[in-house]
């Protein structure tokens, strides 16, 4: 054992950190409640995935800055909501070193989504 | 404590999870935690493919394939139950944020996430596998 | 009173100063009709074996010596019928806590905890000779809390308390909250503070085993809400 | 061989011992601690497990809120109620004090219900009246049915505020005395401990120890009291010369759960609850025409004992029943909600729909640790003081519960005698010096464990507990005469016997309640011994006290308080005297309601 528990010392005052997480996490998820079930639907049952080809994607939907808009938004909403959630079910799970490497590692995943994500959707030119 | 010995590990973690008999609101926990991974681990997936879109069109194409047959949309059907159940779930967690007095009323909300799920995701899930019957192979 | 038969008492046992880990132990004890656990394991060490080791005091629920994992979930052995049981009744010593010998835990980290969120009334002192006002509906705004006996329960049924031990705890937040929400008290910032570091209220996943383990019917989740509300509500 | 304690013994300097966390160990405590004395409190318990927390009922002060009240009816009542035996000053403290007692709690946080203009609400309680028994008065102080419940709150709350060293789980097992035992003029210098969770002893050395371990409810079969009440205070005291006042007066609630004992509240008479016997019959109109139900508690628990006695126990046996059905199911569970509750878990039973079984129960000990009004333990019927020993609360007899306590007057003796034991001692601390060392002080008792642990064959501790709670039910119970009482003292002194030889099971150190609950049967034992030897003295009927052979109140002979001294090891011959009740206002009248 090292040193005491947590509990036993003096509680560092809050940095407010945590609670932003908190409240990233169901802002997020009210919005991706909207996006995402819309996103799926869209994807799933107003067109089939059978037709969303690599070309259609790009002449119909990315066509319209105004999705390009919606799905980078959506992009990085739902990075921000899930790997905060993962960062939760790591932090219960793994505990000392482990949780720090993992964390990094999942921090480093998430930089990357971001930069393919935003690559794809951003720089692709409008046709 | 007791000198001399060595206190036995108690039951903690996912161990104690499965080993104690929780309720609904376990049970929605439990579901909430294992669809967000899922849901999580599918995103990834999701990004690196629509990277594809740009980076490599015929990749993507070939993925897609896979996607839009049989198996494939088994898959997609079970994460949308994924998504859906989580979603759901997270707006019954939203609202009683939103609504501490609510709580009391977790089993109903519960009853409620399920009756939307089935109701609308049986549907969906005919609209998804519909294909696998109908298109000709 | 007449015998009822017997039933099957699975008891979980670990004596520090032999065993190298807990074990099961299995006695058949006779039951009278209105038994609780708590008279089943009393009868299992009068008769069979004085070295059962348990905590008790007040016999009625209201002590919360008595708190066990019994039949997969943390209850009051003295508040908890035989008969709605069954035949067999496992009882082991709450999760999640370090075991001391058989069914007792340590509770230092548990107490701690209790302690570390300044569970007791901060206010300036009054003028005169007569009590503090409060209204009637000032006061019910904390009554729930008020009925907490500390058996902990509902922290150690908590799974982000066995993710995490250091989880500051659903029995910590319902008294902290029972002051934060208490009209004549003057700080709540600092509780308030206190929970919302990385062990605090963020730690609950709704999850209501606590409110299902509370022998006292307290709404603990919606106490951790309302503490999460008043944080955010705060900042 | 491995035995219930180890060899380390730790030594420990501080300048006040509090010897119990209920009501009475934490306000003392906490007032310690406001004068800044290096104080100790060991409590066999974690604090909030102590028995204080059980009581519901609320804690009387005359505070006027809702009508008006004086403290001089308080004290009335309180000496009315003792049938007499109550000493007049020490009930005068006791109602003028309680006023600033509960104000104080407030302040402390209490969270009382409130009036509508904010103020500490208060309700009616048995026995508390207006204008010297008038009619009934709105005196009780209460928080929802939980008011001891939030008192041990409070003051553990506060004590933890002020930063007050608990020792957790140490059971005290002996008290160390300079000079002599208390009877031959010695001064109490400390305790030893026994640390439950490793058996490790500790013997910690003060200028002030306080007794405050509640009662010794467990003697008899049916009880209202926790496990843990077991006498420790009242037995370690008088094994070290000090007399045990008024044993005799043991309060027995009428209305228990049968078999167990669970206390179902006065509330539900006060709400209007009947009490029928086997016919259906309200008894009480016999035994109490004008009062019925709520006539006071040893009167009621009499008539339960006449009427099954007389064959009309509901189907020939033991108990009777509490009926509320007509009280409608609103009334049933909005204003009877523990009632309900514990009728449902403990008995199975509907109060909504079925009558519940009850029987008396013993409940409080009026007797205990003589102490004058500063808590100071005294030696003899003359007032000597015991230097350095204190007591208060249940273990404590002032006397200001006299021969038959009312509702509610426990706690109110619990926050007064409590919090002027902690100033008492404070000052003593001040004002004399450490004793001397107490090096090998634990050695008597250390021997007195080894033994008791190591015995390799005899009797379980539970056989003789078992006997001795039957015996205490049936001989020295709601009645008794001669010949039962007769019986108990030579059975309790054969079980003392016997009690040499318990075999304690658990030869571990580590949590060994085995070896402490055998231990706390000698406790017990003694304290049976002191109540039976008492009752079977007192030839006369008063309060809780009711010889069927002398059924009369006799206040030329016996308005006057028992003292009773232990006899040596394995003697039964405990010595008896008498000391006079203090009188200052109210003279005894035949006590009619
Ligand atoms: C069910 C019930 C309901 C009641 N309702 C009311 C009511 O409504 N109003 C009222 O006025 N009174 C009521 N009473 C009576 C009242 O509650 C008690 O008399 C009172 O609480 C006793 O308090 P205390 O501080 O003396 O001791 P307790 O609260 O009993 O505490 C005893 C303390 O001593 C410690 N202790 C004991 N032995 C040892 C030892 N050997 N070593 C170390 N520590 C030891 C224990 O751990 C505990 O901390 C009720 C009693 C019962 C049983
Ligand atoms: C679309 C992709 C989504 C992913 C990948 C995802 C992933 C996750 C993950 C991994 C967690 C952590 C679970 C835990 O702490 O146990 C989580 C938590 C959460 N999710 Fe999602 N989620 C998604 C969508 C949504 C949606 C649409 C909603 C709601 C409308 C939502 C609401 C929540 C909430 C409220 C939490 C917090 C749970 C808690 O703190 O107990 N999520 N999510
Ligand atoms: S909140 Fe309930 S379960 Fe938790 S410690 Fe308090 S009484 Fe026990
Ligand atoms: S069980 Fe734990 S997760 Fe929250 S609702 Fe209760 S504290
Ligand atoms: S023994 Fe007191 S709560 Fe069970």
């Amino acid at each position: 054992m090292s040193g005491q528990p947590r509990s036993r010392q003096p509680r560092p005052a809050s940095q407010g950190r945590e609670l932003t997480f908190w409240l990233l996490t169901r802002y997020s998820a009210v919005a991706l409640f909207v996006l995402a079930l819309a996103h799926f639907s869209m994807t799933h049952f107003i067109f089939d995935p059978a037709e969303q080809t690599a070309e259609w994607i790009t002449q119909m939907r990315w066509n319209s800055l105004a999705l390009r808009i919606l799905d980078w938004s959506m992009l990085i909403i739902v990075l921000t909501h899930s790997f905060l959630g993962m960062r939760t079910v790591i932090m219960d799970y793994l505990k000392g070193t482990t949780q720090g490497v993992v964390l990094a590692l999942l921090w480093i995943l998430a930089a990357i989504l971001v930069v393919l994500g935003s690559n794809v959707v951003l720089t692709l030119p409008m046709q | 404590m007791a000198r001399g010995t060595t206190l036995p590990a108690p039951r903690r973690g996912i161990r104690g999870a499965i080993a104690y008999r929780g309720g609904e609101g376990m049970l929605a926990w439990a579901f909430h935690r294992i669809s967000g991974i899922a849901v999580w681990a599918f995103v990834i997936l999701h990004v690196i493919d629509i990277y594809l879109v740009g980076g490599n069109p015929a990749a993507y194409n070939e993925l897609l394939q896979i996607y839009a047959s049989p198996p494939g949309r088994v898959m997609e059907t079970l994460l949308g139950a994924a998504l859906f159940y989580h979603a759901l779930n997270g707006m019954r967690i939203v609202v009683m944020d939103l609504w501490p007095a609510l709580t009391a009323y977790h089993r109903q909300l519960w009853r409620i996430v399920w009756i939307t799920f089935f109701a609308l995701g049986l549907p969906g899930a005919y609209i998804i596998l519909k294909p696998i019957w109908e298109l000709p192979k | 009173m007449t015998s009822n038969g017997s039933v099957e008492l699975k008891i979980q046992r670990f004596d520090p100063e032999r065993d190298a880990a807990p074990h099961w132990q299995t006695f058949t004890v006779p039951v009278e009709p209105m038994d609780r656990v708590l008279d089943l394991l009393t009868r299992a060490k009068e008769l069979f074996d004085g070295s059962i080791t348990f905590r008790r005091s007040c016999a009625h629920g209201v002590c919360g010596s008595d708190a066990l994992l019994i039949n997969g979930r943390n209850r009051l052995a003295c508040k908890l019928r035989v008969e709605q049981l069954g035949k067999s009744v496992t009882v082991a010593p709450l999760p999640g806590l370090p075991i001391v010998k058989d069914l007792v835990v340590d509770m230092d980290g548990f107490f701690d905890k209790y302690r570390s969120v300044q569970p007791y009334l901060v206010a300036s002192p009054v003028e005169g000779s007569g009590e503090r006002l409060q209204s009637q509906e000032q006061r019910d705004r904390f009554d729930d809390t008020t009925k907490c006996i500390l058996c902990a329960a509902c922290t150690t049924s908590c799974p982000s308390f066995w993710a995490e031990p250091e989880y500051v705890g659903p029995a910590a937040i319902v008294n902290a909250h029972r002051f934060i929400f208490d009209s004549r008290d003057e700080n709540a910032e600092a509780r308030l503070d206190i929970l919302s570091d990385e062990d605090g209220v963020w730690r609950c996943r709704t999850t209501f085993n606590c409110v299902e383990a509370c022998p006292r019917g307290i709404n603990i989740t919606k106490a951790i809400l309302e503490v999460s509300s008043a944080i955010s509500a705060q900042e | 061989m491995t035995s219930g304690l180890r060899s380390s013994t730790t030594h420990t300097d501080v300048e006040a011992i509090v010897v119990g966390a209920g009501g009475a160990g934490l306000w003392a405590a906490l007032e310690l601690a406001r004068e800044g004395i290096p104080t100790a409190v060991l409590t066999k318990l974690y604090p909030t497990r102590s028995h204080t927390g059980a009581a519901q009922g609320g804690v009387c002060a005359a505070l006027g809120n809702v009508e008006e009240d004086h403290w001089e009816w308080h004290m009335f009542d309180t000496i009315k109620g003792g049938d007499y035996l109550a000493d007049q000053d020490a009930a005068e403290v006791l109602a003028r004090e309680a006023i600033p007692a509960v104000i104080e709690l407030e302040r402390m946080g209490l969270p009382f219900n409130r009036t509508p203009d904010g103020k500490i609400d208060q309700r009616r309680f048995g026995g508390h009246t207006r204008n010297f028994g008038e009619g009934p008065v709105r005196r009780s102080c209460y928080a929802a049915d939980r008011t001891g419940h939030m008192i041990l709150q409070t003051l553990y709350q506060q004590c933890i505020k002020a930063g007050v060293k608990f020792y957790d789980e140490y059971h005290v097992v002996d008290l160390v005395f300079e000079g002599g035992e208390a009877n031959q003029g010695g001064r109490c210098s400390g305790v030893v401990g026994y640390k439950i969770s490793d058996g490790t002893l500790h013997v910690i050395r003060a200028k002030a120890v306080l007794l405050a371990t509640g009662g010794y409810g467990r003697a008899w079969r049916v009880t209202s009291n926790a496990h843990s009440l077991t006498g420790d205070g009242m037995s370690l005291a008088w094994r070290h010369g000090v007399p045990l006042q008024d044993m005799e007066f043991y309060q027995f609630h009428p209305t228990g759960i049968v078999g167990i004992g669970i206390l179902l509240s006065e509330a539900a008479r006060g709400e209007g609850g009947y009490l029928l016997n086997d016919s259906g019959t309200r008894f009480m109109e016999t035994y109490a025409p004008k009062l019925m139900e709520l006539a006071p508690r040893d009167m009621i628990s009499r008539a339960i004992y006449q009427e099954v006695r007389a064959g009309r126990g509901i189907g020939g046996r033991d108990y009777i029943h509490l009926d509320v059905r007509h009280l409608g199911r609103k009334v049933i569970e909005e204003k009877l909600p523990d009632i309900t509750d514990f009728a449902r878990v403990y008995q199975g039973v509907e109060p909504i729909s079925e009558p519940v079984p009850v029987q008396p129960t013993a409940h409080y000990a009026m007797g205990g640790v003589p102490t004058n009004l500063e808590t100071e333990v005294l030696a003899d019927a003359r007032g000597t003081v015991v230097p350095g020993l204190f007591a208060a609360g249940e273990v404590a007899c002032v006397s200001v519960h006299g021969a038959n306590r009312l509702g509610t007057n426990s706690l109110v003796d619990l926050l007064v005698f409590g919090k002027r034991a902690g100033i008492r001692m404070a000052q003593i601390c001040k004002s004399t010096s450490q004793p001397g060392s107490i090096q090998g002080a634990e050695r008597a008792v250390r021997d007195e464990l080894l033994e008791l642990s190591t015995r390799p064959t005899g009797v379980r501790p539970a056989e003789i507990r078992r006997e001795l709670a039957a015996l205490m039910m049936d001989n020295v119970g709601v009645y008794r005469d001669e010949a039962l009482l007769g019986a108990a003292v030579k059975r309790i002194t054969a079980l003392k016997l016997e009690y040499a030889n318990v075999r304690v099971e658990d030869t571990g150190s580590v949590f060994n309640t085995d070896l402490l609950e055998a231990r706390e049967l000698g406790y017990l034992l003694d304290t049976a011994e002191a109540t039976a030897v008492s009752a079977y003295a007192r030839k006369e009927s008063r309060g809780a006290h009711s010889r069927e052979d002398f059924p009369e109140r006799d206040d030329a002979k016996f308005l006057a308080h028992t003292l009773v001294w232990r006899g040596t090891e394995g003697a039964a011959a405990s010595t008896i005297d008498y000391k006079p009740v203090t009188i200052t206002k109210f003279e005894p009248k035949p006590r009619v309601y």
